[in-house]
C-alpha cells in the first residue's frame, strides 16, 4: 500500500463477505463507515471497530481495520477499556438496537455519562434479526411474533433521549439509505470530542420488510442542531421519529484519561509499607 | 435526504473525477452484489453482477486514460457533488434479494445507468465551461450507450412471475 | 429388543441445496409422511452461517421402529446443487451402497461424493421444475424420494394440500404437479432402499415433536405457570412455544431484556408461589450464576433449561456439544448444592423437564436443565408420552398461628414456605446467610445449619430410579448422560445383536450424583467407559471425584460439532471388547 | 390482630432494629413508607417489598410485609416477576442509587418502558454506603473519596428523564426528611397505574455528612405535575435537582397482564404434536 | 526451623468494645509498635453488621517470628465493653491461662468468660478517661496492654504523635497523657505473656501490610497498567488502592457500572496491548464468568482477584471462606481452560499476583486469583518482599510482512498477538469459534484445532516450582491451598516439633493443576489428608477428579466464618498419626 496515497473507501473493507441477507441495511452502514474512515484521513490500524452480537455485530470483520467482536451486549465497556488504556486509537463501537438497549442498556446509559472520546453507532432495526425476529425495546407495541404474539403491547423507548439524559455529547439520527448523510454523521461524530451517539434506522428486511417503506418517511430535522439537551430531549420526545441529523452537539466535559506519564516509580508506591 | 444538486462542477479536473468515481463506486457495488449473491449461493446473479463489475472497470481506465494529462482530484466523499445521497451509477443494494433474477439485477443496473445519463445531462445543461460541457457531452453519450445495452439484455431477461422470492424455509436461527 | 429385524437401521437420506432451495421444507414433509405412513423417524438440519439463502442439509433416518439419532451414514443423498457441499460433507458420510441423486444444473459432484459410492444418478430437477409453471425444484426431490423408498402417494399429496391450501390454488398445483412429476421419475432411483412398514407399530399414537417443544411442553405438564424469555439460539424454540402456551392456560410469559433479569423474573414469580421457568443456552447460563445462588440460598425453586450449544464463548451457536456440564453443577460462587438433570432423548425432554419441574417444587431449589442443540432441534417421531404425576407441589404453609420460621431445621432440610398473601406468614427471603427466620446472620451455627439445611435436601430425596436409564448386563459398563445415550444405547443394542454383553447407563441426574446407586451399578464391572461429547471430558472427572470406579476406567469424549455416532461407538466397544 | 381495626403505621414495622447509622435517611423512608401503606389500607400480608443490595436495600426486613432481600441490582426483575405472577399483591421495590442507577440501570430502563403496575422507591444519597463511600451514577463530579481521588469528573446523569425517556408512568422526586410529603408520594405512586418511580433523597450522615444541608435546599415544584412527558424531561433537566413532588403522572397504557384464566387445557396444547 | 524457639506461638490479643470505642485503631498501633520494635505480627477484626458505632474486636497476634495467622487461642482479652460480645466469643478462645482486662461500667463479665479463666482483671478504663480531657478509652487501653506486653512506650508514643499531630495540640495532649496513665497501669496485668525480641530478627527490613495491598502492589510489579472497578466488600481495597497509584505510574482506573462492564472493560484495555486486571468477590464473579469466557476463546490476558468471603449467594461479606474454587475452576460455560492461582499467604498475595500476571500474559489467557477476606483484609508484619523477575511479557508481532494469522498454530499454542496501531496486523477477535485468522467457522477442524491450542497453550507450560509451596517430608502428607495453608504450616511445623513427621504441599496454581508433578511429590504417601474451608469439600472433589491419591486420604474441611486454626489442624495430625 503506497503511503502517501490517500487511501479510499475500499480500502477499508476487509475480504470476508458479508453473511447478511442481500437488502439488509447493514450494508449500507459498512460503506458509509468505510467513506467516512477515507474521509476521516485514518490508517485501518488506528481505528478499532469494536462490537457484541447481532447480524450487525458482525461488521467489524467486514472491516480492514482493528476488530473485537465481543459477547451480546457488552460492546461499549470492551469499546471504554481500550479508548482509556489506548487513547491514540480511534474508537467506533456498533451493533444492533437488541445488543445496545436490551441487554446492553446499562452500558449505554454509563458510556453516555462516562463521555469517553468514542463513537457509538446502533444499527436499529427495530427487531432481533440474528435471532429470528423478537420484539427489541424499539419495536413498535403492536408488532407481531412468536415470542410476543399480537405484539408486545409496550411502547418503544427514546435511545436518544437517554443518551442525553446520561450525558453523551454528540447525538444524531440516520438512516442507512441515505449514505452520503451517513457518512457525513459518523465523521462528524468522530471528530467531535467525547461520546457521540448515532442511531442509524437500517432496516432488516427479512423479519421487517415493511421497513423498505423507511426510505420515504425519512425527513431532514426541522430545526438546527442544538447544544442545549434539555431542548434537544423535549424536540426528540416529540418528533416522529424520521427526521434524520444531528440532533445535539454539545461541550459537555469529556472523561479524564491519565496522562501516561510515569510521575512515580513502583519502588516509590512501596514506600508507604516501610515500617 | 442530503441532496446537493445546487453545487455545480467548476473544472475539468473535477468532472473527470466524478466520471472516474462513478465508474470506481460502479465497481465495488457490482463487486459487493456478487459477493452477497456468492454467499447466499445464487451463481448466475453472481456471475451477472462480476460481468457488469468488468464493464465498469473497461470505462474507469478509459476515463484514467484520458485524465492523464489533466488529473484527478482527491476528494472526500462529502466533497462530490452528486445530486443524490450517493453517486449516480449506483446499484441500490436494498432492492438486493437473495432469490432475485436477472431481470432484477438489469432492472438495478438500468436504474443506475440512467442516473449516469441524467447526472451528466444536468452538467452538459447547466455548465457554462465549454471544456467541461464538451466532455459532459462525451460521458453523457457513454451513458446513453449503456441504457441501450442494458434495455436489450433486459429483453432477453423477462421478469420473473410472482412468488420468485418465495422460500419454503424458514430462516435460520444464528448466535 | 433382541429381535435382529428391530435393530435394522432403517433408512438415512440428506437432502442438500442452497439458496432458498428448501430442503428443509421437503425433509419436513417426508418426515411427516413416514410419521402418518406409520414409520418412525427424525430430522435434523445443518446450515451455513447465513439468516436466509444459505447452503442446508436435511438430514432424515427413517425406521419402522424408534429411533433416537443419526446412524452415521447415508443411504441416499439428493443434492438439488452442490454449493459449499463441503460444509456437510463430514457430516454425511456416504459408502459404496450410497445412492446419490443431483441435478447437473446444480455444478459438479463433489470429489469426496464420486470416490464414495458408484450410484450416481443425474436427474435434470431444473428443468423439471421449470416446466411445471411456478414448479419447485424441493417437491420434485419430494417426490422421488419418497417414490423411491415407497412412501405412499396420497399421503405425501395430503400434506401438500395442508401445506399449500393457504396459498392459493396456483402454488398447491404447482406443487401437487411437482409431487406426481417426482414420483414419476422415482424409477430412476430404482437401487434405494425402501421402507417396510412394521405391522405392530401401525396403531401406536404417535408425536411428530422436538426436544424443546416436549421440554416446554413438559414444564406446563408439570405445573409451570410463568415463564420469562431472553431468546438465543438453540433454546429460543421453548421460548417461543411457551409464549402462547402459557397464555392459553391462565399463565404468563415475559420477554426479559437480558438473562440476568429473566432468571431474576422467575425468581419473583416462584417466590410467589407460581412455578417459573426460563430456557437459556451457555452464554445466558453463566449470566444467570449470580442469581441462581441467590435462588439456593434463598430456597426458592426455579428451572433453568440450557440448550447447549459449542463453547466457550458464543462458540459454535448452531451446533450440539455438552460442554456445559461443568458450569451447570460448579458454576455457582459458595457452597450452592443445586439440582442438575439432563435429558436423554427427544421423548425424555418432556419427562426430563417435567420431572425437574416437579423435583425443583419439591425441594425449593434450582434446578438446572442440560439438554442440547440436537435434542432440542431434532424432530422426531415418538410414540404419545405417557402421562406421569410429577407435578409441582410445593410444601406451604396455610395458616399461621405462631412465629413463621421460613428456613426452619426440619429433618428433611425442605421448610413449609409461606406464599406471599397468607396471613401471619411475612418474612424477607434473603441471599444473605440468615437464621431460621431469615434474619441476616454471619453466625458460624446459622451458616453451618443453613448449608447443612440446604444439602440435606437434595442429597436425602428419594429419587426413585429415575436417576438413571440402565439397560443391559455385561462387565464392560458405558456412563454416559444427555445426548450422547441415544448413540449409546443404540451402539450397545447392536453389540448385544453380534453376542456382546454391554451395560449402559445414562445418567438423568447429574447432581446430585447418586452414588451409592451408581457404585451399586458399576459393583463387579471389569471395564467403564465414559462417553460424552465435550473436549476436556467433564463427567469422567467428575465421576472420578465422586465414585469409586474400576481402575479399568476410559473416557471416550470429543466435543462438537459432531455428534458421537452410533458407529464410532460401537466400534469403541469393540476396541473394549477384544481387550 | 383485630381484623376490624384499622392498621397503624407502626403495624408495619418488623420487631428487626435497623443497622443503619443514628441520623441516616433511610429511618425516614422507613417511617413514610409505613405510613403510607396504612393510609393506603393495605393489609400486611398484601404487600411485598422487593430490594437488592446496599444499605437502603435492608429496607424489606424492617417491614411487616413480605420481604425479599435479593442480589445487587436486580431488584426490579424480582419484583416484575412477582408482579406478573400474582397482580393481586401490591409491589413495592426499594433500593439504592447505586444498586438502581449503576448495577441496576438496565432492570431500570427496562422496568420503566413495561410498564407494570409497581412502585420502585430508589433512597438516592449520591454514594455507595454500604460499601464505604464510592461515588455513583448521581455523585458530584468533584466528590473526592478513595476509589475516586479528587473526584470523577463526571456530570451526574438525570434518573428522572430517564424514567420519562423509557416510559415511566409516575415520575416524582422527594427528600427523605420530609415525611409528610413522602408519605403522600408514596400512597399516589402506589395508587397510579402503571411503574410509579420516586427518586427520595435520603442523606448519608456517615459518607457524606455534607448532605445534611440537603434540608434547607429542598423546596416544592415551581409547577404542577405535568402529563406531558416531554415538557417533564425538559423541566427536570433544567431544575435544581431539589424540587420535590410529583413530576409527570401521565396516563401511559400499562403492561397487559394475561387474565389468569384457563382458556385451554394441556391436553389442548398437546393437539398439535398428534400424528 | 526446627529451632524450638522460633516455633513459640507468641501472645495473642482481642481488644473488644462496641459503639466507636476505637478498639482497631488501638489495635493497629499496638501492631505497629511491635513493627517498630523489632517484632512480627498481625491483625484482622472482626465487627457487626452496623455500618458504624457497631461492636469490634481487634484480634492481634504478635511475636518474635513471622507469624500467618491466629492460633486458635487469645493469652490477652482487653473488654473496653461487653456488648454483643457473643458475637466474638466463637473467635475468643479462652483458657486458663489467658488474662481478661475489662471495664466493669462495660457490663458484666459473660459467663463464657468467667468460666474459662479466673485472671480475669477489673480497671476502671471509663473512669481514667473520663479524668484526662478529651481523654479515650481505647488510648487507654492501648498503654495497658503496650506496657503489660514490654513494648518500648517512646515507640508508641511516636506513633500517637504521628497520628494526632495534625489534629491539634489538645487532641494530641489528651492522646499522649492516656497512654501515660495506661503505661501507669500496666502493673496491675503482671502475669501478661511478655514480648521478648528476636536479635536476629531486628535488623530484616519490614513492611506492614494487607493482603489487598500486597496483591495490588504484585499487580503494578507484574505490569499491570490498567484496572476496572466496582466496589465490593472484601476486594475494595485492592481497588482503592490501584486507583492513585495506577494514575501515579502512568495507567488508568475507571469505575465500572457494574461487574458485566469491569470484565469488559479490561478485555478491552488488555486487547489493545495494557496488561489489565480487576478485583471482585464471589457475586461478582459469577457475573464476570460469561466474558471471562470471552477472553478465553478470543485470547485475551486479564488477570481477576476473586477476595473470597462467606457464600453462597450474598452470604457473609464480611467473612472469609475458601468456597469459590469450584466457579473458578469449572464456572465457564463450554470447555474454556484457564489459569487459577492462590496465594498462600498474606505476603504471597504479593508473589502470587505478580507471576499470575506475567502468566495471563505470557499465555495470553485470563488468570483467577483466589484470595480471600482473611489474607485479603490481615494487617500483617513481612520480611520486605523479594524483588522477582516475573514481569507482563506478551508474544506480540512487531512488523508484518504477511498475511497475519492471528490464531496460528503454534507449537506451544501461544500466537504471537496485533497490538492495535500495528499496521498490517489487523484483525477481529473473536468469541466465536474461528479459523487460524480469526474468521468466524464452524468447521470441526477448526474447533479441534482451536480447542487444543487453547489447552495446549495452560498445560505445556513450564511453570517450574512454584506451583505449589511443599515442606517437610513424612507418609502422612497434607494437601491444601490459599490462606489454609497458613494454619496447615504452623501445625506442621509444631508436629515436627514433637517428633511427628509431615509433609505439606500447598498449591499455588489450582489450574492447571500439576497432576505428574502432584502425583510424584505424593508418591510414598501412606496417609493423605486434604484440607480446606469450605462445605463441600472442593478440593479434595478436584483432586480426586485429577490425580491418583492413596485409598486413606480424608477431606478436613468446614466451612466460614470460622478459619481453620493451627489448634484443630494439629489435632487433626495427630488424629492421623495415631492410626
Ligand atoms: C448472553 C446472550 N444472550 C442471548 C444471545 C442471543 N442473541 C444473539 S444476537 C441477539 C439479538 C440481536 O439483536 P440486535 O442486536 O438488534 O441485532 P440484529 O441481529 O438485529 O442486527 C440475541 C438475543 C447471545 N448471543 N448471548
Ligand atoms: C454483584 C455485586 N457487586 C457488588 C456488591 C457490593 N455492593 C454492595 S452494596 C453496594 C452499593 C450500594 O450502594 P447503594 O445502592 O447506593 O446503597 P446505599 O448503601 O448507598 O444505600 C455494592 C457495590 C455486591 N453485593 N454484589
Ligand atoms: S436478518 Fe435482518 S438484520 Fe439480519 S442480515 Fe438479514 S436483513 Fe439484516
Ligand atoms: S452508611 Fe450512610 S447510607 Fe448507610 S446506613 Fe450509614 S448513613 Fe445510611
Ligand atoms: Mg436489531
Ligand atoms: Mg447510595
Amino acid at each position: 500500500m503506497n503511503v502517501s496515497a490517500p487511501l479510499k473507501a475500499s480500502d477499508f473493507k476487509s475480504d470476508l463477505k458479508p453473511v447478511w441477507c442481500p437488502g439488509c441495511g447493514d450494508y449500507h452502514v459498512l460503506l458509509s463507515l468505510t467513506k467516512a474512515l477515507a474521509d476521516l484521513e485514518r490508517k485501518p490500524e488506528e481505528v478499532a471497530v469494536i462490537s457484541g452480537i447481532g447480524c450487525s455485530s458482525r461488521i467489524p470483520a467486514y472491516l480492514k481495520c482493528y476488530g473485537f467482536h465481543g459477547v451480546h451486549g457488552r460492546s461499549l465497556p470492551l469499546g471504554t477499556g481500550l479508548k482509556v488504556a489506548r487513547p491514540d486509537m480511534t474508537v467506533i463501537v456498533a451493533g444492533g438496537d437488541g445488543d445496545g438497549f436490551s441487554i446492553g442498556g446499562n452500558h449505554f446509559l454509563h458510556a453516555c455519562r462516562r463521555n469517553i472520546d468514542l463513537t457509538y453507532i446502533v444499527m436499529d432495526n427495530r427487531v432481533y434479526g440474528m435471532t429470528k425476529g423478537q420484539p427489541s425495546p424499539t419495536t413498535e407495541p403492536d408488532w407481531d411474533s412468536a415470542l410476543s404474539p399480537g405484539g408486545t403491547g409496550l411502547n418503544p423507548f427514546h435511545p436518544l433521549v437517554i443518551a442525553l439524559a446520561s450525558g453523551a455529547n454528540f447525538v444524531a439520527r440516520a438512516f442507512s439509505g441515505d449514505i452520503r448523510g451517513t457518512t457525513k454523521l459518523i465523521s462528524d461524530a468522530v471528530n467531535h470530542p467525547g461520546f457521540s451517539f448515532i442511531q442509524i434506522l437500517s432496516p432488516c428486511v427479512t423479519f421487517r420488510p415493511e421497513q423498505k417503506e423507511w426510505k420515504s418517511a425519512i425527513h431532514a430535522p426541522p430545526v438546527e442542531a442544538t447544544d442545549d439537551p434539555a431542548r434537544a430531549a423535549r424536540r426528540i420526545m416529540t418528533d416522529d421519529g424520521f427526521n434524520v441529523g444531528v440532533l445535539y452537539r454539545g461541550d459537555r466535559r469529556p472523561y479524564k484519561i491519565g496522562d501516561g506519564v510515569e510521575h512515580k516509580t513502583v519502588a516509590d508506591l512501596e514506600q508507604e509499607f516501610q515500617i | 435526504m442530503s441532496a446537493n444538486p445546487d453545487n455545480e462542477i467548476s473544472s475539468l479536473s473535477e468532472l473527470l473525477t466524478h466520471a472516474y468515481a462513478i465508474e470506481e463506486d460502479a465497481i465495488d457495488r457490482y463487486h459487493m452484489l456478487g459477493d452477497q449473491m456468492e454467499v447466499h449461493n445464487n451463481h448466475e446473479l453472481a456471475k451477472l453482477f462480476r460481468d457488469l463489475a468488468g464493464h465498469e472497470e473497461k470505462h474507469a481506465a478509459e476515463i484514467k486514460a484520458r485524465a492523464e494529462t489533466i488529473g484527478l482530484m482527491n476528494l472526500k466523499s462529502s466533497e462530490y457533488k452528486w445530486p443524490d445521497t450517493e453517486g449516480p451509477e449506483l446499484a441500490a443494494l436494498d432492492e438486493a434479494h437473495y432469490r432475485m433474477t436477472p431481470w432484477h439485477a438489469l432492472q438495478m443496473a438500468l436504474k443506475a445507468e440512467t442516473r449516469a445519463f441524467e447526472f451528466f445531462d444536468h452538467i452538459v445543461n447547466t455548465v457554462t465551461d465549454p471544456e467541461i460541457k464538451k466532455w459532459a457531452e462525451e460521458f453523457r453519450e457513454e451513458e446513453a450507450e449503456h441504457v441501450t445495452l442494458v434495455e436489450r439484455l433486459l429483453e432477453k431477461n423477462p421478469e420473473p412471475p410472482a412468488g420468485w422470492a418465495d422460500d419454503d424455509d424458514p430462516p435460520n436461527l444464528q448466535e | 429388543m433382541s429381535d435382529q429385524i428391530k435393530i435394522d437401521t432403517g433408512i438415512s437420506i440428506a437432502l442438500t441445496g442452497s439458496g432458498g432451495a428448501g430442503v428443509m421444507t421437503a425433509g419436513g414433509m417426508l418426515l411427516e409422511a413416514a410419521a402418518k405412513s406409520g414409520f418412525y423417524g427424525l430430522q435434523t438440519r445443518s446450515v451455513g452461517p447465513q439468516i436466509r439463502g444459505g447452503e442446508a442439509a436435511a438430514l432424515l433416518r427413517l425406521s419402522n421402529h424408534a429411533v433416537e439419532i443419526h446412524r452415521g451414514g447415508f443411504d441416499i443423498l439428493f443434492a438439488l446443487d452442490w454449493s459449499n457441499f463441503s460444509r456437510f460433507a463430514a457430516e454425511i458420510t456416504l459408502d459404496e451402497n450410497s445412492v446419490v441423486i443431483f441435478d447437473p444444473e446444480g455444478g459438479e459432484v463433489p470429489e469426496i461424493v464420486s470416490a464414495a459410492t458408484k450410484n450416481i444418478i443425474e436427474l435434470p430437477i431444473k428443468k423439471f421444475a421449470s416446466e411445471i409453471p411456478g414448479g419447485r425444484m424441493n417437491m420434485i426431490a419430494l417426490g422421488i424420494v419418497a417414490g423411491a423408498i415407497d412412501l405412499p402417494k396420497e399421503t405425501v399429496l395430503g400434506l401438500i394440500v395442508r401445506k399449500f391450501a393457504s396459498k392459493g390454488e396456483a402454488v398447491l398445483e404447482a406443487s401437487r404437479a411437482c409431487l406426481e412429476a417426482g414420483y414419476k421419475h422415482a424409477g430412476s432411483v430404482a437401487n434405494a432402499p425402501k421402507l417396510v412398514s412394521d405391522a405392530e407399530n401401525a396403531d401406536v399414537p404417535r408425536w411428530l415433536i422436538t426436544g424443546n417443544e416436549a421440554a416446554a411442553l413438559g414444564a406446563v405438564r408439570g405445573g409451570i405457570k410463568f415463564a420469562a424469555a431472553y431468546p438465543i439460539t438453540p433454546a429460543t424454540e421453548i421460548l417461543e412455544w411457551l409464549a402462547p402456551s402459557l397464555t392459553a392456560i391462565g399463565g404468563n410469559l415475559v420477554q426479559a431484556e437480558d438473562e440476568l433479569s429473566s432468571i431474576n423474573m422467575i425468581i419473583g414469580a416462584s417466590y410467589g408461589g407460581i412455578p417459573s421457568i426460563t430456557a437459556t443456552s451457555g452464554p445466558g447460563l453463566a449470566l444467570m450464576t449470580e442469581s441462581i445462588g441467590l435462588a439456593t440460598a434463598a430456597e426458592v425453586p426455579v428451572v433453568i433449561v440450557d440448550v447447549m450449544r459449542g463453547g466457550p464463548s458464543t462458540g459454535i451457536p448452531t451446533k450440539s456439544e455438552q460442554s456445559d456440564l461443568n458450569i451447570a453443577i460448579y458454576g455457582l460462587h459458595g457452597d450452592a448444592p443445586h439440582l442438575v438433570t439432563a435429558p436423554l432423548s427427544v421423548a425424555d425432554c418432556l419427562f426430563t423437564t417435567q420431572w425437574s419441574v416437579h423435583l425443583a417444587e419439591a425441594m425449593q431449589v434450582p434446578a438446572i436443565i442440560l439438554s442440547d442443540q440436537y435434542l432440542g432441534q431434532a424432530k422426531m417421531i415418538i410414540d404419545k408420552p405417557a402421562d406421569v404425576a410429577f407435578f409441582a407441589d410445593r410444601s406451604k404453609v396455610e395458616k399461621i398461628d405462631t412465629a413463621y420460621t421460613r428456613y426452619a431445621l426440619t429433618a428433611d432440610g425442605v421448610s413449609p414456605m409461606a406464599i406471599p398473601g397468607t396471613a401471619g406468614g411475612q418474612y424477607t427471603a434473603d441471599g444473605l446467610e440468615h437464621s431460621v427466620t431469615g434474619t441476616p446472620s454471619s453466625a458460624a451455627e446459622d451458616h453451618h445449619d443453613q448449608l447443612a439445611k440446604r444439602r440435606r435436601k437434595i442429597e436425602g430425596f428419594n429419587y426413585g430410579t429415575h436417576w438413571a436409564e440402565i439397560e443391559g448386563e455385561g462387565d464392560l459398563v458405558i456412563v454416559t448422560w444427555g445426548s450422547t445415550a441415544a448413540p449409546v444405547r443404540e451402539a450397545a443394542e447392536l453389540a448385544r445383536a453380534e453376542g456382546i454383553s454391554v451395560k449402559t447407563i445414562a445418567v438423568r441426574l447429574l447432581a446430585p450424583l447418586r452414588v451409592e446407586a451408581l457404585e451399586a451399578e458399576l459393583a463387579g464391572a471389569r471395564r467403564v467407559l465414559v462417553i460424552e461429547q465435550n473436549d476436556l471430558a467433564q463427567f469422567y472427572r467428575y465421576l472420578r471425584g465422586h465414585v469409586d470406579l474400576p481402575a479399568d476406567t476410559r473416557a471416550y469424549h470429543h466435543p462438537g460439532p459432531m455428534m458421537l455416532s452410533t458407529t464410532e461407538i460401537l466400534s469403541e466397544i469393540m476396541k473394549e471388547h477384544r481387550l
